[in-house]
Parts: C-alpha cells; structure tokens; sequence
C-alpha cells in the first residue's frame, strides 16, 4: 500500500480565512498550510467552529472569506483532481443500515475503485482490520454504535489517498478502537502522509501532532472562568 | 466501478432487500383507486368516465409520496457528504437517483394500471392510451419530483412540504395524460397529448438534474 | 360421469376458458405456495452446513492474511435467508 | 384435566417439540391434502350436474368458496396468535402469526381472481363494486398492511409484536368494514348483481364443496407448518438441537 | 404541570413556531381537490355530483400524510424515552397526541371545507352536512391514525407503509361520511349518518390510545 | 439543593441477570447492587452490551431474565415511584431543535416539576452552569453538537432525582465540559446519591468509582491480540 503515496505530494494552505456564523465571527485571518507528514488537530470548545473549518478544507462548504489553495491553486478549480487526493470522513458515516459492512463498504470506495484496483479482498482485510471479521455479512442495523462507526474507518486502510480530513473520528469507539486509530494515523503521517482531525480526546501516543486553538473564548464571559477551573485541576 | 453505477447498484440492492419500496407505492396506488367507488358511485357508467382521471391522480399521487424518502435518507447519514467529497459531478447522480425511483415506481405503476383500468370499468379503447401515457408521463413525475425531493431532504416533515412544491408542477403532465386517455376511450385520437408527454420528458431529463443539483448542495450547508 | 368426452370436458359447456383460468390461476398461488418454504427449507439447510464448516475450518479469506488467526468468530446473520 | 392444558400450552411453546411432533405429521396432511384435493375435485367437475343457469360455469365455485372461507379464518387465526404472543410472550404464537400472513394473502387472492373470472360469464363484468367483493378486497389490504408492516420495522421483537398490535386492530374493525360496506352498497345500487344467496344445492354439488373445503383446511394447516418449521430453523439455528438436526449435518453443499 | 401537560403545550409551541405542520395538510387538502376538476371534467353539475366524496378523499389524504410525523421525530430525538421513562402512562400520552393532531390538521381542514365546497360547485344543502361529517370523522381518522403512526414511528420510509397500513381501516368513516353529504346534496336525511360517525369517535376514544400505548413501547425496543 | 436528597435512599439491586440479543448472550449471571454514595461505570469494547444493561436499569427494556429489585421489590411493580427518583439521560437528548434550550428544559423537567416546584429561575440558572448563558434563546438548530448535549446535562442541576442513569454523557463536550460534568458527578455522589454511567472517557478525578467489566473478549479471539498490545503501549 506504500507505495500508493508516492507522487503524492499534499500542499493545502489556508490564507487569512474567515468565517462567521449567525453574526458571529468563528474565526478571522487563520492562515496556515498542511504538506506531507504533518498532523494537525483542530482544538477547541463546543461550538468553536472546528467542524466548520473542517467542513471548509473539505471543499464541502464556500461560505468563506480568504483563500484556500492546494499546490497554489483554488481549491474549487482543482476540485475533482483534490477530492481523488483526500479522504473526508464526517460526523455522519454514510452508512446505510440496511446494508451489510461490505456492500457498504464497497460503495465507500467506489470514488477511488478504478484509479486503484481496490479488490474485494482487500476490502475484506480491511474489516478484518477493524474487528468486524464475522459481523460481515451482518445487517448493519445489528450493530453496536461504535461497530458502525468502525464500516466508515475501515475505508482509511484502502483508499489511496494522502490528506485525511476527520471529524471525531474517535467517537463511539472503545479504547482497543481508539488505540488502533491511533496508531492507524501514526503510520499515516509516518509515511508522509497529512491528517487534519478534530477530536476533543487527546491525542497520546503521536510525537508529530500539531494543534490548531480555534478559541470561543471572547464570546462568553463565564468561559474564562471554566479555562482557569481547568488550568487549576491540570496543575 | 465508478460511484455513480455504485450508487445505482446499491440502490438497487437496498429495494431488493426492502421490498416495501416499491411494493409500498404500488398498494397505495390500488387503495386510492378504490376509495373513489366507496366515496362517490359505483356504477360503472360513471366510474368509466372518471376512470382515466382517476387513476391519474393516484399514480401522481403514489410517485409523490414515494419521493420523500428519494434523498432523505442520503442526506441523513451522510451518503451525499460523501458524494459531494468525491467531486463526482452531481448532475449524474441526480439522473440516476431519478431513473432507480422510475424503476421502483413509475414502472411498477405502469404494469398495475390495466387491473385497476378493470376495477374502474376503464372503456376498452383506453387501455392503450392509458399505458402508454404512463410510461412516458411517470418518468417526467419522477425527475421533476426529484427536485423536490432534494429542496425538502433536511426537512423534518418533508412530505407534505414536497407535495405542495411539486403537485403544481405536476399539473401539466395530469392534464394532458388524463385528456390522452379519455380521449381513447371516447375513440379519438390521442397522439398530440403522447407526443407533449413526450416532448416535456426530453425536456425534464435534460434539466432538472441541474436543478436537483444544486439544491443537494442546500442540504449541506446545514 | 357429465361429460361424453374429454373435449367436452375440456370446453366445459362454452365456459372452460374461464374455468380452466381460475383453476389454472389458483394452481399457480398454490404452486407457489408449496414451493416457496421447500426453497427456504433447502436454503436454511445449506447456509447451516455452511456455518457449520466454517465454525469446523477457519481461515475463509484471503490465504495471505498475516494478523491474527481468525477462527469462529461471533456467528453472524446473513440476511438473505431471513424466512 | 387443567393440567394437560397446561402441558400441552407448555409443549406448544416448545418450537424443538413442535418441530419434531410436526415431521410426522407432514406426510399425513399431505395425503389427506391430495386425496380430498383429487376426490373433491373429481367429484365437482366431472360428476357433479351443470348448474340450470350458470351451466358448467359454477364449477368454479370449489375453489372459490374454500379459498374465501380460509382467507376469512385466516385473518383471525392470525389475530388470535398475535393475542397470544402479546400476552403469553410465547414466541410460537408470534411465528405462526408470521407464517399465516401470506398463505391468508393467498387465499384471498385466490378468492378475488376466481370470483373477477367467475364474474364474466356470469354478470359480464370481471369487476363490480359489490359488498362482498370490496370487502374481500379491503381483506386483502389488511393482510398486506399486516405483512409489509412486519418486514418494515428491522427489530425481530418489535415485527412481531407490530404485527400482532395491526392484526388485533385489524380483526375489531372487520365487522365494523364489512358492515359497512354492505350497508353502503345496498343503499346506493340496488342489487342487480348480486352473489346468489347460498342456495338450496343438489348434494351432487354440495358434497364435492365440503369435501373441497375440508381439504382446503387441511391444506392451510400443513402450510401453516411448513412455513412455522422454517422460522423454527431459522430463528433456533444456533441451538444445539437444530445444529444437531439429521438433515443440517447431512446437508449437501 | 404534568407531563401530559406539558407535552400538549410544546406540541402546539412547535406548531406555532414550524406552521407547516398545519399550514401543509391545509394546502395539500386545497391541491387534491383542485386536481380532480383538470383530470376529470370541470362540468359544475358533474362536480355537484363527486364533490362530497372527491372532498372526503382529500381530507383523508391529508390527514394521513400529517400522521406520518406525528411520533417519528419523538422516537428519533428520544423524547418517548423519556416518557416512558418517567412512568406516566402512555394511553394519555397517545390520547393527547392524538388531540394536538386534530387541532393541527383536523380542525383547519373543516374550517377550510366550505372554500373547497365552493370550488366542486357542491349543492347547497350539503354544506352543514360536510362541515358536521368532518367535525364529527376528522377525530376518528387522527385516533386510528395514530396507532398507525406509533406502529410505523421507528420505520424509515414510513409514510406510504402508514397508509398501507391505515386507509382500509378508513373506509368505513369514508363510506359514511361521503353518503351524508350525498344525501344531503339531493335533500334526504342524515342523521343516520351523523349518528355512526359519532358513535365511531366515541369507540376510538377509547381503544385506539391502548393500541397506540402498546405500539409506541415497541419503538424502544430496538 | 441538597436538602432534596435527604429522605432519598437509593437501593437497586440487580440478581442474576441474563440478557442476549440475536442469540448472541451479552451478560449472564451478572448480580450487583448499587446504594447511596455509589457510583459504577460499566466499561466494555464496542457491542459489550452497556447501553442494553443501561436500558434495563432504568426500566427502559424488560427483555431480560433474572430480577431487578428497588428496595426489594420487582422494579416493575414500583416503576412509577422508581421513575420519579431516578434520572435518566440516554443517547439521544429528547431536544427539539426548533425550541430554544429554556423551553426544551421546561419540557425535560415536567416529570418532576410538580413534586419538587421547580421555578423557572433555577431552570435558567442550570442552564448558566452549562455554560449556555446567554444562548437561553437561540433556537436548538443553531447550536453546535456539543452545546445540544448541555441542554440535556443541564436537568442534573434541577431535577431532584437520587439516582443518575447515563450513557455516554460525555460525547461531544469539550475539556471544559468534560470536566464540569466529572465535577457534577463527583459532587452527587458526595451528597449521597448514585451514579450509573457508560462511557469510554476514563473517570479520572474521581475516586470512589468502581467499574464493571462488560467482556465480548471470549466472543472474538481477535480481540485478545488488541487487549495484549494495549497493555504493551500502557506499560
Ligand atoms: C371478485 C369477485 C368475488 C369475490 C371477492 C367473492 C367473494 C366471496 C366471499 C367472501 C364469499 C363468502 C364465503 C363465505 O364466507 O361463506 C363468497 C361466496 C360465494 N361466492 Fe363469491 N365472490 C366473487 C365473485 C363471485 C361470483 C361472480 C359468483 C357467482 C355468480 C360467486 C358465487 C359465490 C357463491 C355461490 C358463494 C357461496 C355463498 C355462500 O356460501 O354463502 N362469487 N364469495
Ligand atoms: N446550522 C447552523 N446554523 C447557524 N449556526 C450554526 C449552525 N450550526 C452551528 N452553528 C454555530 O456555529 C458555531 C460553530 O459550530 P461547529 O459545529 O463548527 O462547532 P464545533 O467546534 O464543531 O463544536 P462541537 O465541539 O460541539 O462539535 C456554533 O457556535 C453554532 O452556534
Ligand atoms: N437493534 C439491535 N438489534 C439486534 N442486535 C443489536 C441491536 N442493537 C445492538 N445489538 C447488538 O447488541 C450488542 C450490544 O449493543 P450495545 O448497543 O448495548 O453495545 P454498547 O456496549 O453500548 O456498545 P458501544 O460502545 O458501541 O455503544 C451489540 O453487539 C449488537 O450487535
Ligand atoms: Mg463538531
Ligand atoms: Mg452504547
């Protein structure tokens, strides 16, 4: 699968971003820029506007100000050829309940099917991966929350692409789950590829990350109180 | 398998698995027929002129509520996010969402039409009119209805709010399938009201996916 | 005996379309209704063979799958025989 | 007394003593199945007279009146084994509910084909809106209400109890439906057209009808189990006794 | 406040604040019934004649097409969850749904007859008929609704699978009511009529919130 | 507020219990208690069967064998009283996003609002503590994931309920209202209540917690492998 990677370079910059919802500005003047190897994990209380961000550098949203560039050109005039480099996984997984984890499956990486050759049994592999060996052929109506949630990220070990962008990807999942996500990113970046994700869970066991404050700070005076409760527990 | 046959395939898969889909909207075409005897007349001289109206309006109206659940569902569990991610061009997939809910209703409509043509006392003449009125006016309910169904997918009572958004659309096509088939049964010609039928299906399946298009990207900046 | 012959019988006194018909449509909803369970019956049968061969021989994917053994693994529904 | 009733309803409950007291009985109902289904039949078309003013059009009536009759008994069988799982909890009940479902679908479809070809020679239309025809047709609304309702909802549990909430409401407003539509029908068309009141038939026609209608009893219980053993398999199947089954270990690939 | 209190009270602000919820039913009601004059034959005396049963239908319709709503969004949010975790009984609950439904769709569907009765040219004399028909059938489609509703609230595409399930049970209040204002429309008594309809609500109000209770406790069982 | 739980004896034994779903058995003979002052979490790997025994606690599901006992008495035929003293605080928040989060709260609180006379000024205050000040009057549809949650979490400052029963109360909060919410239990417990909770969050700062295992570790051997490797990177 390594190889995958190779010629695919990532460069997504985001310059002076700004968003505002409901008269409420979630950020202004953001810049930054993500390439091969980085990890970047959008931090910030509820409400702050990570998923809007995410949503953003997804391409799935044009409600800014600013610009965002990948390898120096707008994001919408490169669209298609940065939505075969870039995986999005949202709140919601796409799965349909009636469905079996592969027939879902399949489908999830139908995007990415011709350009790589993915085989059925690799997808199988996949589930294996994510512990669902045995529920296969299950419903997915009779699966547990976090189960669901695992059809989605088993995706990650076959799509060939470099940038991963995930919204609380950790949700649902238990800490053998979370261990392995972990791990699963981990290798991701070491391989040189990028990962943007928000998570309110912190990310232990991985050296590279870097954090992204998006702060509600201002907005709510009795926040400032919660930040210094917090700071006092952690001292 | 690039996602647009993906999506037909698994679209398929899901009413092969949920029969209710397309079984669903064929019962209540028969219901309504039905009621119409039990509320006005039975007599078959009478039924025999409101046959073809009739049966009309319950095919809309069975395409109609079977639209509701077009788009929702994708919406809700995040199929369209993905679709959007994909850069996959929207405009096909609409098209293909419309032809698997022809597939699921319309047609299945247009073969059940000639029993109920018979519990309706529909004149003999009619019959030809009547299926062939069906089977080009349902895909033209089908993608104008899919607009519909993706302006009112993250709506929470999107039913009745999609009826009221479409049934006006729909009255052209009403009109002119219902004069098509009571023209028939009165031994006239029919081929005029087909042939708009005709026309205004061309003209649907060339544009609506564009309008059905953009109001999927509605729904996501929810 | 009604009939003089089998034509006779055949044409039940001008009716034997209809009547041929309704016998003929009844036999067919009671065809498939006695064949239907039998399908589902011999369906059943089999996906429980299968279950049972593969709780008795693990290792139903991929030869080349190095993590861990997967043997009988927590018994899963197919949905395809649900009666 | 009491308490045989008491093992039995016990038994009952049983689906491995249901399975397995059922093989034998398959062979036997079929027989009896086959036997009525060749004598009522031999009877009602070859011996029996043609009818004075029907002709030989009447003979339809040996498989039109037994499938109306089971349809009929069909909708309360299915309601009482609703009562019965929502009460007792005794999932048998819920399964046989789940087996009736489509045979009673059957034999009213059955009725409604029979009685619409029935209805050509004899009124010279396949269709009118009579009171016993709409509310056979009303019938058959009812049982496919009851089954898409089952096959909707995806919680095993919560089908069958939905299924038997809908029959049990279903089974009230029969009378109240059937009332009605006679009520209705007779009031706005006088009966030109009507089913002929039950005749005073020669017993060369009636004795091949009640044959045809025991048999097609018969027949409906050996479906019943049929359809009741294949949710036993399927529902049991990771039981040690179906497991253990000669015909699951000998099953051919 | 109670509970059940409480409940009427937040359905109704929800009502107030989303008035689609009522708004919708009414339009859709509007909608049916103009149909059938473009399908079917805009002959005053011909419509005289199918307005008290064309009128019918349509309210039915409408009523069952706001029924799917009526429990879905309850089951979806976990606020049955709640109910029934709070231990208050259910068959009050399903009795004061069904209430709020009816002020929201029932009651507005018989202020807005009248308009309707103008429009199929329906005779005079009918009038009182059909507003006292819906006033007196609306409350019966709403409580044997209902238990449609609890029975299909955890079902996707619940909508058609809601009608399936409900409109044979309909027919009666159907049959009923159309004759009244039949009979009205040609001078005859209908008290008779009037008087079944009535006795139907009083035997709804009392055994479908049992049913209902029962088949809202299955929604959690999943 | 405290004066509310005198009186208030918290006595729910459980004996015996056996539950499966689609013949898969989840827990069996699994007996515990759970008096005054007691706060147990139930932990277990995704499809343990946590939220299926939540369920059952609180009355929720009775597809189960064994007993259930409040104050020694069949948890059924004392429901009603069992309701009024117990708070539950499932997956799904019963919020309706079209109210603002004053009148969801009003509605969340009803059950209780006649035995214990809750005045609209505590309900706008809890929703304070929540940090929704100020949101008091946005419709629900415009809050973010995590503040929709605090509508739901703010019922535990008023509701006057002995016993708490809730699963996963910690999805979508942030450090912050992580935090806040271990401080509210920690503080019900103190004051003599009890606490029943699912969660893959680990309860850090809390020190009388005891956990209950819920295992499919038997069920897939697969799983073994994932249990060593978590204990290789915790060590
Ligand atoms: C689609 C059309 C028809 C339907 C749905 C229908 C339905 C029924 C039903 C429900 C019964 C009652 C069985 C029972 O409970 O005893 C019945 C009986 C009967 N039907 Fe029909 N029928 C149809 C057409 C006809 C026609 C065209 C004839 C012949 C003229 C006919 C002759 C009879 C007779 C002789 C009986 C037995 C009467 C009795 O035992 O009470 N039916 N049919
Ligand atoms: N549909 C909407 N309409 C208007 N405003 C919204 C909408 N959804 C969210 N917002 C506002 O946008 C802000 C940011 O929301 P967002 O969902 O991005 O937060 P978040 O950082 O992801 O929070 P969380 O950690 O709770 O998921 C919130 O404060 C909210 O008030
Ligand atoms: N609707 C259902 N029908 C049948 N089985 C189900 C259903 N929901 C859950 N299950 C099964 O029950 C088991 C327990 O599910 P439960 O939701 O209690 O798990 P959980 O411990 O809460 O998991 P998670 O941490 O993922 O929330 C799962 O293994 C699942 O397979
Ligand atoms: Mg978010
Ligand atoms: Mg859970």
């Amino acid at each position: 699968m390594l190889d995958r990677y190779d010629n695919n370079s990532v460069s997504l910059a985001a310059t002076d971003l700004f968003c505002e919802r409901d008269d409420r500005v979630l950020f202004e003047s953001l810049s930054f820029a993500i390439g091969n190897g980085d990890l970047l994990q959008l931090a910030g209380p509820n409400g702050a506007g990570k998923t809007t961000l995410l949503r953003l550098l997804a391409g799935l949203n044009r409600d800014y100000d600013g610009e965002l560039l990948w390898h120096d050109e707008p994001l919408d005039d490169v669209f298609s050829e940065y939505a075969a480099r870039r995986l999005y996984l949202g709140h919601s997984a796409a799965i349909k309940r009636a469905l079996t984890p592969i027939e879902n499956l399949r489908w999830l990486v139908s995007p990415w099917a011709e350009q790589a050759n993915i085989s059925d049994d690799e997808l199988w592999q996949a589930l294996e991966q994510v512990e669902l060996g045995g529920y296969e052929e299950t419903p997915c109506n009779q699966l547990s929350a976090g189960q669901q949630r695992r059809v989605g990220l088993a995706r990650l070990d076959v799509v060939p692409a470099p940038l991963w962008i995930l919204d609380e990807p950790f949700t649902a999942l238990d800490v053998y789950g979370v261990e392995w996500l972990e791990q699963r990113i981990q290798r991701h970046v070491e391989r040189n590829g990028a990962v943007v994700i928000t998570s309110h869970h912190a990310l232990q066991n991985i050296p590279s990350l870097q954090r992204l404050d998006l702060g509600l700070l201002a907005a709510s005076p009795s926040r400032s109180d919660a930040v210094s409760d917090a700071e006092e527990g952690a001292s | 398998m690039s996602l647009v046959a993906a999506t037909i395939k698994r679209d398929l898969l899901l009413a092969a698995r949920n029969p209710g889909e397309w079984l669903n909207p064929l019962m209540f075409f028969l219901m309504v027929v039905a009621l119409f005897p039990l509320a006005v007349d039975p007599d078959p001289k009478f039924l025999a002129r409101i046959a073809g109206g009739v049966i009309w309006v319950a095919a809309l109206l069975a395409t109609l509520l079977s639209l509701d659940a077009l788009y929702k569902s994708d919406v809700e569990d995040g199929t369209l996010e993905q679709w959007l991610a994909s850069g996959e061009s929207l405009y096909l997939l609409a098209l293909a969402k419309a032809l698997v809910h022809w597939l699921c209703s319309g047609l299945p409509l247009t073969l059940m039409a000639p029993v109920l043509g018979v519990m309706m006392a529909l004149p003999q003449d009619a019959y030809w009119a009547m299926i062939l009125s069906l089977l080009v006016g349902t895909p033209v309910l089908s993608l104008l209805g899919s607009v519909g169904a993706a302006l009112t997918a993250g709506v929470r009572s999107g039913g009745l709010l999609l009826s009221l958004l479409i049934l006006p659309m729909y009255v052209p096509v009403l009109i002119f399938a219902a004069s098509a088939v009571y023209h028939a049964g009165i031994g006239m010609d029919y081929n005029g009201q087909i042939g708009f039928l005709g026309a205004m299906l061309a003209l649907a399946a060339c544009l609506t996916p564009f309008a059905a298009a953009a109001a999927l990207k509605l729904n996501l900046s929810r | 005996m009604e009939f003089n012959s089998f034509s006779e019988f055949l044409a039940m006194g001008r009716h034997g379309f209809y009547v041929w018909l309704s016998y003929g449509l009844a036999a067919l909803v009671i065809a498939v209704n006695v064949i239907l369970p039998m399908l589902q019956r011999r369906r059943l049968i089999r996906e429980q063979a299968q279950r049972v061969r593969r709780q008795q021989r693990p290792n139903k994917t991929a030869a080349g799958n190095a993590s861990a053994s997967e043997s009988a693994a927590p018994e899963a529904a197919t949905v395809k025989s649900r009666p | 007394m009491w308490q045989k009733l008491v093992r039995l309803y016990h038994r009952l409950g049983s689906p491995k003593w249901f399975y397995e007291i059922t093989s034998g009985w398959i062979f036997w109902l079929t027989l009896v199945s086959v036997i009525g289904c060749v004598a009522g039949l031999v009877m009602g078309l070859l011996f029996a007279p043609a009818d004075y003013q029907q002709g030989d059009s009447f003979r339809i009536i040996y498989i039109h009146v037994p499938a109306a009759i089971v349809a009929q008994s069909a909708f309360m069988m299915m309601a009482v084994s609703g009562a019965v799982y929502l009460v007792w909890k005794m999932k048998m009940a819920a399964w046989v509910a789940r087996a009736v479902a489509p045979l009673g679908a059957s034999f009213c479809l059955i009725a409604l084909f029979t009685g619409a070809i029935w209805g050509k020679p004899t009124w010279g239309t396949w269709w009118v809106w009579d009171a016993r025809l709409t509310s056979m047709l009303l019938l058959l609304f009812l049982y496919f209400g009851v089954m898409a309702l089952q096959r909707a909802i995806e919680s095993e549990e919560a089908s069958h109890k939905a299924g038997a909430i809908l029959s049990l409401v279903g089974v009230v407003n029969i009378p109240i439906i059937k009332y009605s539509v006679e009520w209705w029908n007779t009031l706005h068309q006088p009966a030109t057209l009507k089913l002929t009141e039950k005749p005073s038939m020669a017993p060369e026609m009636l004795w091949p009808l009640l044959i045809m209608i025991v048999t097609t009893y018969v027949f409906f219980a050996l479906m019943v189990i049929l359809r009741t053993r294949n949710e036993i398999l399927w529902h049991e199947r990771k039981r040690g006794w179906v497991q253990e089954l000669p015909e699951m270990l000998g099953g051919k690939r």
